[in-house]
């Protein structure tokens, strides 16, 4: 990759059928910046399950909502910041779903899935309000921990 | 592209072929309706082959989950067949391994339930 | 498509390879507003010549000055906006490559590919400076001339 | 993906076989320099083959059209062979297509500099 620290940035309304387009540019960027498919796979669904967080627990649907996007590439990794315009909420509440308890929710296994797959993920609460997630993944790539 | 669900009965067993996605949006509601039906007509040994199941996020894996409960609290047992590599490491990484009883081999499946 | 009016906003460094990115992204929404395959790829290669020249024309190749491009979109047409940060220019004094004495210019064709495959073309220059393309087509397509 | 450029020679005609993308920052270099050294090697009979040419933008087009003038300036001949649909739109639109001489059949093609 050649220019480093090149940033694009993408924006959707709050509606579900953008989700795929989304992650389609990150298998783009992904791509371009080198990641082996593996990787790829991972931080594509990492990407969409952040975009629906942002979309359904964030703007709750709200399609005048936008989520913005941005993705900052360089040779060696991909920080990708995710940002809605909800009421944010404290990440250290969500319940751990590998708790026995939690087990056979059908939800909560999202930010688990992110975090499992990107070297970094970290919640943000801009004063503008919101949530921003920032994930972080390089290329040198730690094992996913299968 | 959602998700096709095509039916099928070996014995006691109803076996869905699920094809295409089981996303946010996407495929949740046929395969709750699927289920519910199949419960209903007191079809409780239920079959779930995954083979031709192309993507599945954090919501899909939390339908499959769903699946699972309502086919238990209706007396029933849902099993998977042909987990995809990426759906076996899904499951993995949430521990979902050892609540789902899983096959490759859909004679063993089937055979499993008797 | 549901909600009508949906806007998708994307900003790219002035790097041709991020051309790819931004065709990408355009086949992706013209497949989501229900464009046939022939328009989606004539409405492609219409948002590519805009995005190259923003990037080679009007930014210069700076990579610190982005080209943004945005779709808006409805049941039944797509606006584009590509716009660069450049000195923008005269579309009046573009010559005409149909010309004779034009026609062995290697360059010179783009605008007119534009033109000839979207409904509308129009060249706005914001008070901000650069310039902005703006591009519109309609599902109910005219034939593209051929 | 670029522009991969096979060679090949059929009497005094060399063809060549192009395949991958003719557009901005891609393909045109290579095709530049085959065209020039082409010519300096004194081989004036020149057809490009464009059946696996994958994508061509108004760039693609300009490079067709600089092999062409910089050939006939060296006293060359330069042909095409197998245009897509696209390109064949893409050069109509632009009056090319009475600039080329253009060919379906690489036979006739090559029968056609004698
Ligand atoms: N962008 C966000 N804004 C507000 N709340 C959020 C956001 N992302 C996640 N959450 C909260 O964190 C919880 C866990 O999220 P997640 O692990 O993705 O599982 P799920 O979305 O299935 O509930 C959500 O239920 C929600 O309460
Ligand atoms: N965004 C822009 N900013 C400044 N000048 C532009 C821009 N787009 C086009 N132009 C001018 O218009 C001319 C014609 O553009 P075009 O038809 O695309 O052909 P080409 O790019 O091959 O020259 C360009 O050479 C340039 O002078």
């Amino acid at each position: 990759m050649d220019p480093t620290g090149s940033t694009i940035e993408l924006s959707i309304d709050s509606d579900f059928q953008f989700v795929e387009l989304v992650a389609s540019v990150t298998d783009s960027i992904t791509q371009l910046v080198g990641f082996g498919p593996e990787e790829a796979y991972w931080i594509g669904l990492s990407v969409r399950e952040s975009v629906i967080n942002a979309i359904k627990h964030g703007n709750k649907l709200d399609v005048k909502k936008p989520v913005e996007v941005k993705f900052v590439i360089s040779d060696d990794q991909i920080v990708i910041y995710v940002k809605d315009f909800g009421e944010g909420f404290d990440p250290s509440c969500v319940p751990n779903p590998l708790d026995p308890v939690n087990l056979l929710n059908p939800n909560g296994r999202g930010i688990f899935y992110m975090r499992t797959f990107m070297d970094e993920v970290d919640f943000q609460t801009p004063s503008s309000g919101g949530t921003v997630v920032v994930m972080r993944k390089r290329k040198t790539a730690k094992t996913t921990g299968l | 592209m959602s998700l096709v669900i095509n039916q099928r009965t070996i014995g006691e067993v109803t076996i869905l072929d699920l094809s295409g996605k089981i996303t946010i949006g996407v495929g949740n509601v046929q395969l709750r309706e699927a289920i519910k039906k199949l419960l209903e007509a007191g079809n409780k040994k239920i079959l779930l082959n995954l083979a031709d199941v192309s993507y599945v996020d954090s919501s899909g894996i939390g339908e499959l989950v769903h699946s699972f409960t309502t086919t238990s609290n209706a007396g029933g047992t849902l099993k998977l067949l042909n987990l995809t590599k990426k759906i076996q490491d899904l499951l993995a990484i949430t521990k979902l391994l050892t609540v789902f009883e899983t096959f490759s081999n859909e004679d063993e499946a089937v055979a499993s339930f008797k």
